[in-house]
Parts: structure tokens; C-alpha cells; sequence
């Protein structure tokens, strides 16, 4: 779900820009360490962030019969881990807001907290905290990618009720509104998320062996 | 609509052969002037001298604008509508001044959006982003970028075809089955999409490459006129945006 | 001969293209093997995604057996398990882990319990003679083994009609043969096949009918043999002959052949044609 | 006639499989055009690899010009300058946004003024007849126009060695001669090719030279017109001999072709040895 152009007034398009900043440049001085030493992980990483492209552009159903497309968020934070998402993802959304109109350039700074980073740090910390209480693989997925997947709308509610608070119960109140309003189609493109990537995964684990190998996937962009 | 429908406008236009700075300065320009002036008149204004150099101007096929123009206006309509409604104590209602807000976010974001439609349907997505270079983003970056750019085409058309085969053998037909098609697709288009990475290595290897990507870009040049002509104008609409 | 599939009018353009098909009609007759002949961006694969309703027509109509296109869901799908559709590549369609899980993929999806869809797999598999790659890992096909096994998840569909998008694009001659040889066969049991393909060859050895494709439109359709035999409809088309041809138009233009003998499909067929000419001479 | 690459004793496996070359020997003779000619699968890419130093072997040596092959960065990058390599799927290659673009890259990595650079660019494009495509969007260019755009690539870095892997694939007839016609051009400027290719009869349109390869090794190498019209040296190597030349050595063992007639290269050759052949008959 992303923040169309011009939707946010300038103070708060400035304000998620400086917000955003400080995540997506230390994303960008480890990236540009990572491609000192192996410059062929331009590729690998240039492919993952079509892939992501890519996946964002595939519709799947969602469980109220309406069509959505998957963020690709929890998949890209289980393979190639936050930071580098972060990178990723800001290139992602820069596309598609000149490819496919698809957010803006203003609401790019909000837009990537909530996709390029809140989601991605929230899916890789469940991933993390599920693989250390022994959950199960698939579970683990399920809950990584449609958590990922809800926190970033979370954000994006939270981001638009502070932009456009209620006359009357102020920002609770608008986060309810805007909340309510994204709940019947985001909270049913979670859980289709979520068990879209533990078919993934597994398809991909299925092809490869074994678990490990999804880190051998990322290659040198890990 | 694949995803390289607005791209391949944006290099047949008639403006393809402005400089990208000449359009650069019209897109963003205007685009800040949207979202920090007054959205009445201010933002109307900017909407009509958008429409001017979209359609008059860079000549953009209007169905295809208008197409791709529906989606954000279809979330912007979604958007306004929770702006005339209040919620309180006392349930929900219309709110006290919610038509005025909502007309005029309505009036800015559809000014900020035909700012980011021009430049994206004039300007090749690949220019843009080689034009970060002259700002302050780091080379290492831009040129992730630019190769994301050359590989999103590439692995979209593999997904789009895997999507028309796997629809050939009714794998969308059932919702169940949509799913999990589309997740074999997924899991088909990472691998492939690392194989590619990993050929493209040696491809580029072939070339010399010695870990930086340097080509000759052409550079249009500017017509000192167009630039006066974008300046006096948006000079003008900061004046009535400030004064009206 | 009652037409199974056609074609009327038909106009299609990607979105913020030009046009890739101009007004195109076109007949698929029940039970024979059809090449869409022409170069490389003539709309050849257009028209085949326009065959099963992957896409569908900016104007013109699609009749698939007497009936309208019905390009409902319920429509579609009872479409695509007749008319079943190849691409010209086997990774776009090869998904599953290993050969037999991927050549179930059409026929659970068809509704099949997986008993039956067990006994379709084997008989596709059968059919294109790879019952032995059965339990192989998809990623450990070669170029021609995927092939089969892509052209094998839609016969096990068993469609009406099979559309194969450049069928033997990319493999050697011994590959390209032997997929000649299966594809016949399907033939011989009754599916009506259309291909389209730029190798001229290629249409010579499979098709029984040819529609000459050109700029999006159809510059004609007729029996294999008149039509790739006419250098100047070919040249029209940007094609030349087939070599085979070429030399037996030539050898007959100079006397060398009986003016009245049939087209000959193999190079022994002109050996003889060649040899029966000389040999009066050489009586006389 | 001096070897300007050649190939003794090579071997090599990717990680984990079977070995792709089985102990290889080769020369590549400096102003010639080698076809390395065999089925799919039978090592040909992996040859073309160890070319140009993409692949190091596991045993054997390349020698370039009579020096053994540097593999330190400094050394491969004036391989690389000798020695260029066009690989069979164009989009592998091409990696920037418009066409120019991407054919600098490879003049700019030999460390030349961005001037220079430009003069080798415009060279490279009217060379390979696409002067007009400079500022095209290499996504927005058909599969003929990308090889070409590849191929241009390799030629603005002014090597003296070009290889290219299966040149044609995917190619429709026109789109194939016309970049055999480019490619005879180059050779003409005195530039060595070696291409890799399953289609025979592209090896007798360009080649001066063949290997022929099958499982990793060399069956034989020679001139291309003796081991093309060789059919039982041909049948080892999983190959037919071109429809051409199967005419003529079908004709000329019944007597229709005189025995000591050149091989012939076109439909017209043919067709004249043939009516040569007729003629005493006819007098007789």
C-alpha cells in the first residue's frame, strides 16, 4: 500500500524523509563496503531488487475476493537480511512511482519507512525470534512475512492519521478510520503474504535441498 | 499494462530529446511548488500548466495517461472520503469542515500527481536515475540502480510468461490454485533471476569490466528559452499561490 | 474437414504499441497440423495467445467450434482444456521439482483426483517418449528433455487442440527430429496441432497446412505443399524456400525433373525424382 | 597461417557434475573463421569460455599468440582486449540503458579517452549495420537488433579474436544472413572468428575451418568443405550433413555429378553441376 503523490502535506513528507535517511544511508555505506570487496554482488543485488520489482507488479488473490499485489517484504528480509532491503527497497519504490505511478517522489521518504524499513527490520526480528524458540520452519515464515506485511501497514495508517487527524477524536481517531478502512483488504493480504511465502520457501528449499541454501540464494549479496 | 508500457512512452515522446535537466526542472519544480503552496489556487494552477506540457507539449498519449492515472486517483478518492467523516464520542458523522479539506487534498495531491506523471512519461526511468549521479547519491548506487532498471524488464517478461503458461494449464482457476501458482512463480523467478545475475557477471567480465560500470551517456543540450519559459511561469504561480 | 478454432477480423495491440495483429482471419480444421509461418516479430505468438483466450482481441472474433469465445472464467477454463498452449520456453513452464509433479500440474487443476491425474501423467509421458524421466529433478533436463516434458504437461490435459509456439526454437537437429517424430505421432492420434515457427524447414516437415504470416495479417493459407513452393508468396513474406525446394524448382525450371512429378519431402524423394528424369535421356 | 589460440590437452567440470571437456585439443588460426560445430550439450560454450579466460581448467593449457595464458587480473584483462567473447543470450550482455551506452562500456574499460571511446562506438554500429540505433532503449530493440547490439559490443573493443557463442540461435532466416553477412565482412577486415554452433548449415555458410565436437573433445578439425561432405565422420558427431551437400553426395553416387566437381556451396552450384552432369548424357 503505498502513499500516492502529494497526499502528504510538505512538513510531513520532509519530516519521513529526515526519519527515513539516517536507515536507508546506513544501508548504503554497508552496501557500499560489501561492493568494494566483491564487486560482482552488483548483480546479485540488481537482480534481487528486480525480483522484488517484479513481485510487487504479480497480483494474488486475497481471501475477500479482491486482488492485491505482495510486498515481497518478508521474503527480501528472510534472503538478503534488513539492511540491505533498505537499500532495495527505496530503488524498488523509485521505480515504481516513474514506472507504474505507483506512490511519489514526496511520499517516497514515508513510504519507505513503512515498506523499506519497518517492514523488512519487523519480519527479520520475528524470523530471528521464532527460529529461537524452536518454532517450526513454516511457521516461522508465515508469522516473519504476514507480521511484515501488517506492520507495514500499520505504519502507513499511522503515517496517514498523522497527516490527517480527526477533527474531533484526533490521530486515534484517524488511525481507526484509515485503519478500518485498510483492515478489509490488508489484514486478509497478510495472512495471503504470509502463506505465499511459506509456499515459496518451500518451493525454493524443495529445489535446493535444504534451508541453508536459501542463504546460498543471496549469494554474495548476504 | 506490463510494467514496460510507460517506459517505452517516456522514450517515444516528443520531448524524449529534451535535457533531462529541462524536465527535470519542470516536474520537480512544479512538483515542490503542489506541495508547498496554498492547495487553492496554487495547485489548480500547477494541475493546468502540467496538462499544458503533458498533452500540448511532450504530446502523451492521453488513454494511456488516463489509464494509469486511475489507480492513484482511485486511492485518492479513498482517502478523501475518511476526510468528511469524524469519529467521537458520539459515533461517526460528517465532519465540520471536512469537505473543504478533503477538496483541497484532493486539489494537491492530483497537481502533485500529474507533476510525477509527466516526468515519468516523458523521461525514461534509466535518465532519471543516471541523473542522481549529479547529485549527491554515491556512483556504487546509481549504478545498482541502473542495473535493477535493466533487469526488472528481463524478469518481468519471464514472470508474465510463466503467469500466460501456468493460466494455459487453468492454474488460476481455483483461488487455492491462483496461490499456489503464483507462489511457484515466485519461487521460479528468484533462482532464475540469480542465474541471470551470475551469467551477466561473466558477460560483463567478457568486456573488461573492472567493478565500475562506465559508459558514455549523451547529454542533450538546454534550450535556454524552454528554461526561461518554466521559471517565468512557475514564478508566476508562486506569486498567485502566496497572494490569492 | 469442419474447422475446430478460427479466426475473423482479428486486432490486437499491446498497450502503447503499434499494432501486432491488423484485421487477421485465419482457419484451424479439425485433425491436421497447421504452421504459422513468418519471420521473428510478425505476431506469430500473438495470434496463439489469442487461440486460448490468454488474450483478447482489441476487435474480431475468436470461434472456438461453431461457439463465440467465451472469455468468462468458466468460459476460459472450459477453452483451455481444449485448445492447451506451449511456449516457445520450456522454463516458463517447468515449475515443479521433479517431471511428474509438474506434468500433474494441468490435470489436478482440471479437477482430476490424483488417481487419474497419475494415469494421465503416464500416458503424456508415454506419448513423448520420457516415461523414464518420470521421478527426474526438473533442473536436470537438458534443452530438448524440457521441451518434451513442457509439451507433455499440456497433452495431459488431453486437449482437442495443441498450440506450440516455435516448437523446436534452440535444439539441434537430433532433438529438433525426434520432436518432429513425436508431434507427428500426436497427429496420427487425432490432435489437431498448430505451430508457428520462422524455420521454414520445420513447416515442410510437420504441417499439412501453412498460413503464411506476415506484418500482423495472414498473406495466405493453403496446403503445405503449394504454398512452400511458390518463391515469389515467399519472398513476400520475407522467406525463401526450403533448400530442398529451391534445388527442385531449379532443377525443374532447366528440364531436370518431370514437370508433373509430386513435391518432393525429402532429399531421397529428389534423388529419385532427379534420377528418373536423367535416366530416359541417358536411354535415348 | 600462425595459431593465434590454442588448446592442449583441457579439461574441466563445473562444481559437482560430470566433466564438460574431456582432455580437448584445438588451434584457432589467426584471419581464418573456426566453426566449433556439435550438438547441444557437447561442451561447445564451455570451450568458448576457456577462450577468453572466463574459465580456468582444471588440467591442459590455452596459449595465446605462443604465450602460455596469464591468469592475474593484469594478464586477463589483455586477454580480454585480444580476445572477445559474445555470449548466445544477448540480454547477458547488454547491460545499460541505450544502445551507445552499452557499447562504450567495453572501449572505456580499456582505459580510452571518452573521445576515442565515442569514434569506436559510432565504428562499432556502422560495422554491424545499426548506426541508426544508437539511442535506442536496449529493452525496447527485437532479439536480431540485441545480437547485433552484443555483438558490437565485442567489435568496439577492436579484438583480434571474436567468439560467439551460437550466433544465429533464435534467429529467423533473414535475421541469420544478414548477420552472416556482417560477420563475413568482419573476417574480411581480418578479424579471426571462432563460433560455436549445433547448425550445420551455418557452418558451411561462414566457416573456413571446423571442429567438430562431441563429448567434450574434438572428433576432428579441418577445412570446413572436407569434413562437412563427410556423412560417416559427420554421423559420430550425432550430425547430417547439410540438405545441400546430402544432395550432391546422394547425386554423385548415382553417377548425376562428375566425381571430381568442387563442393558445391549454393543451390546454383548445384544445380549447374547437376545440368553439367545432364548434358553429355543428353549428347551421347
Amino acid at each position: 500500500m503505498h502513499i500516492m503523490e502529494g497526499f502528504l502535506p510538505a512538513s510531513h513528507a520532509i519530516g519521513w524523509y529526515a526519519v527515513s535517511a539516517p536507515f536507508v544511508v546506513a544501508g548504503a555505506v554497508r552496501l557500499r563496503s560489501v561492493l568494494r570487496d566483491k564487486p560482482e554482488a552488483r548483480m546479485t543485488l540488481a537482480a534481487a531488487g528486480a525480483f522484488a520489482f517484479v513481485l510487487s507488479a504479480l497480483k494474488i488473490p486475497s481471501v475477500t475476493g479482491s486482488c492485491s499485489h505482495p510486498t515481497g517484504t518478508g521474503l527480501g528480509a528472510i534472503v538478503f537480511g534488513p539492511a540491505v532491503m533498505s537499500v532495495l527497497g527505496v530503488i524498488v519504490l523509485l521505480f515504481q512511482a516513474v514506472l507504474m505511478a505507483h506512490g511519489g517522489l514526496t511520499t517516497l521518504g514515508a513510504n519507505a519507512f513503512a515498506m523499506a524499513i519497518v517492514g523488512p527490520w519487523v519480519a527479520w526480528g520475528v524470523w530471528k525470534l521464532a527460529g529461537r524458540m524452536g518454532l517450526r520452519f513454516a511457521v516461522a515464515v508465515f508469522l516473519a512475512a504476514s507480521l511484515g506485511n501488517l506492520a507495514t501497514y500499520i505504519c502507513t495508517t499511522l503515517q496517514l492519521a498523522l497527516a490527517y487527524p480527526d477533527p474531533v477524536s484526533g490521530f486515534m481517531g484517524a488511525a481507526m478510520k484509515f485503519g478500518s478502512i485498510f483492515a478489509l483488504t490488508q489484514v486478509p493480504l497478510a495472512v495471503a503474504e504470509g502463506l505465499l511465502t511459506v509456499v515459496v520457501i518451500e518451493a525454493l528449499s524443495g529445489k535446493t535441498r535444504d534451508s541453508d541454501r536459501i542463504a546460498a540464494l543471496a549469494g554474495e549479496a548476504r | 499494462m506490463s510494467v514496460g508500457t510507460l517506459d517505452r512512452a517516456a522514450s517515444l515522446n516528443r520531448w524524449r530529446h529534451r535535457a533531462l535537466g529541462e524536465k527535470a526542472l519542470i516536474g520537480l519544480g512544479f512538483l515542490a511548488l503542489a506541495v508547498t503552496l496554498p492547495p487553492w489556487p496554487g495547485a489548480a494552477l500547477v494541475s493546468l500548466a502540467m496538462l499544458g506540457f503533458t498533452f500540448p507539449g511532450a504530446r502523451v498519449p492521453w488513454r494511456l495517461w488516463l489509464a494509469t492515472v486511475a489507480l492513484p486517483l482511485g486511492f485518492l478518492a479513498a482517502g478523501a472520503v475518511l476526510l468528511l467523516v469524524q469519529v467521537g464520542g458520539d459515533g461517526i458523522g460528517l465532519a465540520l469542515g471536512g469537505t473543504e479539506r478533503a477538496a483541497l487534498l484532493c486539489l494537491r495531491a492530483m497537481a502533485a500527481t500529474f507533476c510525477l506523471m509527466f516526468l515519468a512519461f516523458t523521461t525514461p526511468a534509466a535518465e532519471l536515475i543516471g541523473g542522481l549521479r549529479r547529485l549527491w547519491v554515491p556512483a556504487e548506487i546509481v549504478e545498482l540502480a541502473l542495473l535493477t532498471y535493466r533487469f526488472v524488464f528481463i524478469i518481468a517478461d519471464e514472470a508474465m510468461a510463466m503467469t500466460a503458461a501456468q493460466r494455459a494449464r487453468q492454474g488460476h482457476s481455483t483461488r487455492s490454485g491462483w496461490l499456489r501458482s503464483t507462489a511457484m512463480v515466485i519461487a521460479n523467478l528468484l533462482p532464475r533471476a540469480m542465474a541471470r545475475a551470475r551469467r551477466m557477471e561473466t558477460g560483463l567480465a567478457a568486456r573488461g569490466w573492472q567493478g565500475e560500470l562506465r559508459v558514455l551517456s549523451q547529454r542533450n543540450p538546454v534550450s535556454l528559452g524552454m528554461v526561461a519559459l518554466v521559471l517565468i511561469l512557475q514564478a508566476a504561480i508562486l506569486l498567485a499561490g502566496t497572494l490569492l | 474437414m469442419s474447422a475446430i478454432l478460427s479466426v475473423e477480423g482479428l486486432r490486437y495491440a499491446y498497450p502503447g504499441e503499434v499494432p501486432a495483429l491488423c484485421g487477421l482471419s485465419l482457419e484451424v480444421t479439425a485433425g491436421r497440423k497447421l504452421a504459422i509461418l513468418g519471420p521473428n516479430g510478425a505476431g506469430k505468438s500473438t495470434l496463439l495467445l489469442h487461440l486460448n483466450g490468454s488474450l483478447r482481441p482489441d476487435a474480431g472474433r475468436v470461434t472456438l467450434a461453431g461457439q463465440a469465445a467465451d472469455y468468462s472464467r468458466r468460459g476460459l477454463n472450459g477453452w483451455r482444456s481444449r485448445v492447451a498452449l506451449v511456449l516457445q520456453e520450456p522454463d516458463d513452464q517447468i515449475f515443479a521439482a521433479t517431471v511428474a509433479e509438474d506434468v500433474s500440474f494441468g490435470p489436478l487443476n482440471q479437477g482430476l483426483s490424483e488417481a487419474e491425474a497419475a494415469l494421465r501423467v503416464q500416458g503424456a509421458l508415454a506419448a513423448l517418449g520420457i516415461a523414464g524421466l518420470a521421478d527426474r529433478p526438473t533442473h536436470m533436463l537438458s534443452g530438448g528433455q524440457k521441451k518434451r516434458v513442457a509439451i507433455a504437461g499440456a497433452v495431459a490435459m488431453q486437449p482437442e487442440v495443441l498450440l506450440l509456439d516455435e516448437p523446436t526454437a534452440g535444439l539441434d537437429r537430433e532433438g529438433a527430429e525426434q520432436l518432429v517424430t513425436v508431434l507427428r505421432d500426436l497427429g496420427r492420434r487425432g490432435m489437431t496441432l498448430v505451430f508457428s515457427t520462422h524455420d521454414i524447414e520445420l513447416a515442410l516437415a510437420l504441417a499439412d497446412d501453412v498460413a503464411l504470416f506476415t506484418g500482423g495479417t495472414v498473406l495466405a493459407q493453403g496446403g503445405a505443399g503449394a504454398l512452400l513452393s511458390d518463391p515469389a508468396l515467399l519472398a513476400r513474406a520475407g522467406l525463401r524456400p526450403p533448400v530442398l525446394l529451391e534445388l527442385w524448382l531449379a532443377a525443374r525450371a532447366r528440364g531436370m525433373c518431370p514437370p508433373d512429378a509430386p513435391m518432393p519431402r525429402s532429399v531421397e524423394d529428389l534423388v529419385g525424382l532427379l534420377a528418373r528424369a536423367a535416366s530416359p535421356a541417358q536411354a535415348g
